[in-house]
């Protein structure tokens, strides 16, 4: 056997199928999707604060955020003294390859899905914990403080919300009676009579997707005024960058599955004319997306930081307890219907 | 070909690998990782012969799922204790712990 | 070799390795984290099973929240000062013996078992006969469990919270 | 599943509701009330007992030796209801004398009860449990729940102590038992017991190893050598009526769910089971006996003297051919309730006088509180058997069966370990009762553990003097198991 026939034989592994194909879309949606959304959220931003946001390299800034990863890709490697190299280099890597992950499940258009795994939803679930992990692996790495409180908020924060955010997905699962993202698409408009708690399992849901990527109001551990950058304040250039993508690719792939659960999907309110129902499913798509991905921005530049007691109260107090009932209420129409 | 055997002998060195963390640590932490190597390894068999033994029915997969939630609680249970003993005791390591000798 | 072997061989190895850190680093929170690739290569094994469902839950609770909880304890207690004491106790010899004894004679006896043949064809595994076994045969152990979850939850809440 | 199968579980359903009920009412009790939570637990305890005795009355309208429900994943029988019966009375007990013994030393008076309550449970479902499943299920909420009571007095640094060791060889053998599990699973193919006794075929030595590894999570329930290491600790440490459950409950239902596992999951013909017990058995009342002769403190000698009376017990299952052996196991185990919660209680008293558990530090409380020492008197001659009490029916039981099933060599080392008890037994009572009291007057006994005392003497000498429906019962439930 050449190494031509063991690539063959590794490629017929289908756990490596499925990391390389989501590589790929991850590559085009999410490397893609972060360049533009530093802009997007930089333009946004400065468009809220009644800035002009980035504006000189390229055609009204649109280089800018090549030309920052330009620059941090040349900026020399710094290993925190005393820090622990394996661990250091290791967690940001892992917070990326869960992000990454993610995007086995999503489906964009009619047919076009890496996987469509019998059970999607728990697994999106699943992988987004990766992330905790890496964090607090890197936060430890650092020899720092604040690195290590930063981490240890986070990761508090992150597994606190995850509670809220799968029951959402259980209801979901409830209603369709599938956990594979795409039947959830078939099944969707859903039934009128359930629509109530459909909606508060979305407002649920979009509350703990956006707590769990660490953003504002909800970006406790990077809070810079206590804690300098929380978990990611020793890590220079392309470490830094792969934290950062992480961040990004996850709150792309929670708007993705937000839209693939509550929006709708692939599915559009008309059809696009001259196009097949790839091109039109893929359009919808992106389109509902982006549309999430710029609501979050919006309310990121809005609203201002929880303390961190609020936001785990919040959690525990107001949106499980919130959650727990709707699916009760929920469960028991599906029964009775 | 892959059998019932090859996860047998995967699922005994785990369990071994386990047994070994669980005799040979000092900290309670580090011997509940120990433990968790060993109910893997259960339930490795379990999936295992679900597959190559009883493939009808998915008792095994009930068992591991079972196993996992029993994991889980010990996991909860287990470091909520340690965590109180550190607050008083300062240690976590089990072979510094000995008020009581006898 | 076929697909199902290396797939097999790849996950064995990091199970193994990573088991093996997970016991012998003397780091402990790289022993927590060598959880990852042991309980990620034993989800892989599920899926080499057909066991979807058990692959997410082993996903999902065992990564996800027990590894986290584990490594949550290590940094809030001795993990990251801990570092000069010695982590291993002087039974090191005898444990390698025990337990290197008792993975032979595991081998030795297990291999050499009769199986049973498979009782039929493979039915799909898919989460819907699982859930259906759970709640027909195994009914009242699905339903105790939640009363057990429910106990640990409200005496570990007592035993870890820090008293005014 | 059929609705009508859940009356089967009310005592499970009762308590459980209880437990539930409680942890709400708690939250809306104020400090100075939560007593009240005591005397609801005892209370919810009464209506359970209640409904399993009816459950016997059913059972004997049907004339069916059994009911298994939920896909033979539960069984009830005169046999599960007797362990039923003295589980509740444990946790009854256990939970009278809780409530003079926690208020003041914990704020959090609804959970202890709560868990009470739960291992209650826990209980109830080991002594029905016929399936691998919810036999490892319902052994690990018996666990959980111990393992946090054990260490529920969070200041007081002997009870962290008890808590960590307690979890963590329990934990430790929850792996090796999980394993063995799967491996009876692999053999037959089945979790039902009542599939795998008839389908463990020609497996030879996996039979075994798989039976050996079970063995450890029920040896570490029961506290049998080598699974014992925790108990000392752990029974010293822990809050003392926590330490008299563990000494009963848990035990008592271990029993019950080892019982049915080997002599409904594994033929006799495949696996020489009994000869194996008996080797533990010896192992088990010798090393118990002989480490508690040296003991000073008397939780701790009550450790050892439980590790030994695991020995006797197994004796029964040692002579599992005799039809005697289950009798003397049911009995000795009722027998066994009252002696060594009362043992418990006494310590309790004399602690609550003293503030120590040392031997010593007892000296005189024949004269400080003389009826508390006379208890403890009968309750020390129960344990080593002397007649008439409970304990003395129970050992002849046990040794009855032992020579009846060709064991004489293990009933002369009974009888022998039995003797040698006597010394430790009657080093307490010298010390109550020749030894002058370090401060003198008279001792209050707060009224709770005055019931609780009141009950286990009561219970300890009428079963010794007046065993008859007892034997009665027992022997039904003998009949009923064994078919």
């Amino acid at each position: 056997m050449g190494v031509g026939g063991l690539l063959a034989a590794v490629w017929q592994v289908e756990i490596v199928r499925m990391v390389v194909l989501a590589a790929v879309v991850f590559t085009f949606l999410a490397v893609g999707g972060p360049l533009f959304l530093v802009l997007a959220e930089r333009k946004i931003s400065a468009w809220i604060q009644a800035r002009v946001g980035p504006k000189h390299v390229g055609p009204h800034g649109l280089l800018q955020t090549v030309a920052d990863t330009l620059k941090l890709l040349y900026k020399e490697n710094i290993l925190p003294h005393r820090a622990d190299v394996v661990l250091f280099s290791v967690a940001p890597i892992l917070v990326a390859v869960a992000a990454l992950l993610d995007w086995v499940v999503i489906p964009f258009a009619p047919g076009w899905v890496v996987r469509d795994l019998n059970v999607g939803v728990l697994y999106f679930a699943a992988v987004s914990s990766l992330t905790v992990i890496g964090i607090l692996a890197g936060g430890w790495a650092s020899n720092n403080k604040y690195s290590l409180l930063g981490a240890l908020r986070s990761a508090a924060q992150m597994v606190s919300y995850e509670l809220p955010l799968g029951f959402s997905l259980i209801l979901v699962a409830t209603i369709t009676g599938t956990l594979s993202t795409v039947r959830i698409v078939e099944a969707q408009p859903y039934p009128a009579y359930l629509y109530p708690s459909v909606v508060v399992a979305a407002v649920v849901f979009l509350i703990a997707a956006t707590a769990e990527a660490n953003r504002i109001p909800f970006d406790l551990p990077e809070a810079e005024a206590e804690l300098v950058a929380g978990y990611f304040s020793e890590y220079t250039p392309m470490r830094f960058a792969l934290f950062q993508l992480g961040e990004y690719g996850s709150l792309l792939a929670s708007s993705a599955l937000f839209t693939t659960l509550f929006l709708g999907g692939w599915k559009g309110p008309f059809q696009i004319p001259g196009v097949g129902p790839v091109v039109d499913g893929l359009v919808w798509f992106l389109l509902k997306t982006y549309a999430v991905v710029f609501f979050l921005m919006w309310v990121r530049w809005t609203y201002p930081r929880l303390r961190i007691d609020q936001l785990l109260g919040l959690s525990w107090k107001v949106l499980l307890p919130v959650s727990m009932v709707n699916l009760l209420v929920a469960g028991l129409l599906v029964v009775v219907r | 070909m892959i059998g019932l055997s090859h996860y047998l002998v995967l699922s005994s060195l785990l369990f071994g690998l386990g047994l070994y963390g669980v005799l040979t640590r000092r900290n309670a932490v580090a011997i509940l990782m120990g433990i968790e190597l060993m109910l893997n390894a259960a339930n490795v068999n379990f999936v295992a012969f679900t597959r190559f033994v009883d493939p009808t029915f998915v008792r095994g997969h009930v068992a591991a799922l079972i196993v996992i939630t029993l994991a889980a609680c010990e996991a909860v249970v287990g470091l909520a204790l340690v965590i109180n003993a550190y607050r008083h005791l300062e240690t976590v390591n089990v072979d510094q712990v000995d008020l009581m000798k006898g | 070799m076929n697909a199902e072997a290396l797939a097999f061989y790849a996950l064995a190895a990091m199970v193994v390795v990573g088991g093996g850190l997970v016991v012998q680093s003397r780091n402990l929170v790289h022993a927590a984290v060598s959880l990852v690739p042991t309980l990620l290569g034993v989800a892989g094994l599920y899926v080499l099973l057909h066991a979807e469902f058990v692959t997410a839950i082993q996903l999902l609770i065992y990564v996800g929240a027990i590894t986290v909880l584990i490594l949550f304890v290590i940094l809030l207690t001795e993990g990251a000062t801990g570092l000069r004491v010695p982590q291993r106790n002087e039974q090191v010899p005898l444990a390698l013996v025990v337990s290197g004894a008792l993975v032979l004679l595991l081998w030795a006896v297990l291999l050499r078992v009769p199986w049973g043949p498979p009782a039929g064809t493979l039915p799909p595994y898919n989460p819907g006969a699982v859930g259906r076994s759970l709640l027909m045969p195994y009914v009242l152990a699905f339903e105790v469990t939640s009363l057990v979850i429910l106990a640990c939850l409200v005496g570990a809440i007592v035993i870890a919270r820090r008293e005014e | 599943m059929n609705w009508a199968d859940l009356r089967w579980l009310v005592p499970e359903l009762v308590l459980s509701a209880a437990a539930v009920l409680l942890l709400v009412a708690d939250l809306f009790t104020p400090a100075e009330r939560k007593r009240w939570l005591g005397w609801f637990a005892v209370a919810s305890v009464v209506p359970a007992a209640a409904s399993a005795v009816i459950l016997l009355g059913d059972l004997q309208a049907l004339r069916s030796p059994g009911v298994r429900i939920f896909s033979d994943t539960y069984t009830l029988d005169a046999f599960a209801v007797y362990f039923k019966l003295v589980a509740l009375g444990a946790v009854a007990l256990v939970s009278l004398v809780s409530l003079e013994y926690f208020p003041g030393r914990t704020p959090h008076l609804g959970e202890v009860f709560a868990l009470l309550l739960f291992a209650g449970v826990g209980l109830l479902l080991m002594a029905s449990a016929s399936d691998l499943i919810l036999l490892l299920l319902s052994i690990e909420f018996v666990s959980l729940s111990s393992y946090l009571l054990a260490g529920f007095l969070k200041r007081d640094p002997k009870s962290n102590e008890a808590g960590v060791k307690y979890f963590l060889y329990g934990a430790a053998t929850t792996g090796v038992m999980a394993y063995g599990f799967s491996l009876l699973y692999g053999l037959t193919g089945s979790t039902s017991l009542y599939d795998i006794g008839p389908r463990l075929g020609q497996a030879g030595p996996a039979v075994y190893l798989a039976v050996g590894m079970a063995l450890a999570g029920f040896g570490f329930k029961v506290s049998m050598v080598p699974f014992h290491q925790w108990t000392p600790d752990v029974y010293e440490g822990a809050p003392t009526p926590i330490t008299a459950f563990l000494s009963v409950g848990p035990k008592a239902a271990g029993f019950a769910a080892l019982v049915r596992t080997l002599s409904v999951g594994i033929p006799l013909e495949q696996v020489n089971w009994p000869l194996l017990l008996a080797a533990l058995s010896a192992l088990t009342m010798t090393v118990g006996n002989l480490l508690a002769l040296v003991q000073r403190n008397l939780k701790r000698m009550l450790a050892y003297s439980s590790i030994a009376h695991a020995g006797y017990v197994l004796m029964a299952l040692a002579a599992w051919r005799s039809p005697w052996a289950l009798q003397g196991l049911l009995y000795y185990l009722l027998a066994y309730l009252f002696m060594n919660l009362g043992a418990f209680f006494v310590a309790m008293v004399a602690a609550d006088a003293t503030g120590s558990d040392e031997i010593p530090d007892h000296a005189g409380l024949s004269q400080r509180a003389p009826w508390v020492a006379a208890a403890m008197a009968v309750f020390m001659l129960s344990l080593t058997g002397i007649p008439p009490t409970a304990g003395f029916f129970g050992k002849f039981y046990l040794f009855a069966a032992a020579v009846d099933a060709g064991l004489l060599w293990l009933a002369a080392l009974a009888v022998a370990n039995s003797v040698v008890s006597l010394y430790y037994y009657v080093g307490v009572l010298r010390a109550l009762y020749l030894m002058p009291p370090a401060t003198p007057g008279p001792l209050p006994v707060p009224a709770g553990l005055r019931a609780g005392l009141l009950v286990a003497l009561v219970g300890t000498l009428a079963a010794g003097l007046y065993p008859q429906p007892v034997v009665l019962f027992v022997e039904t439930a003998r009949r009923l198991l064994t078919g």
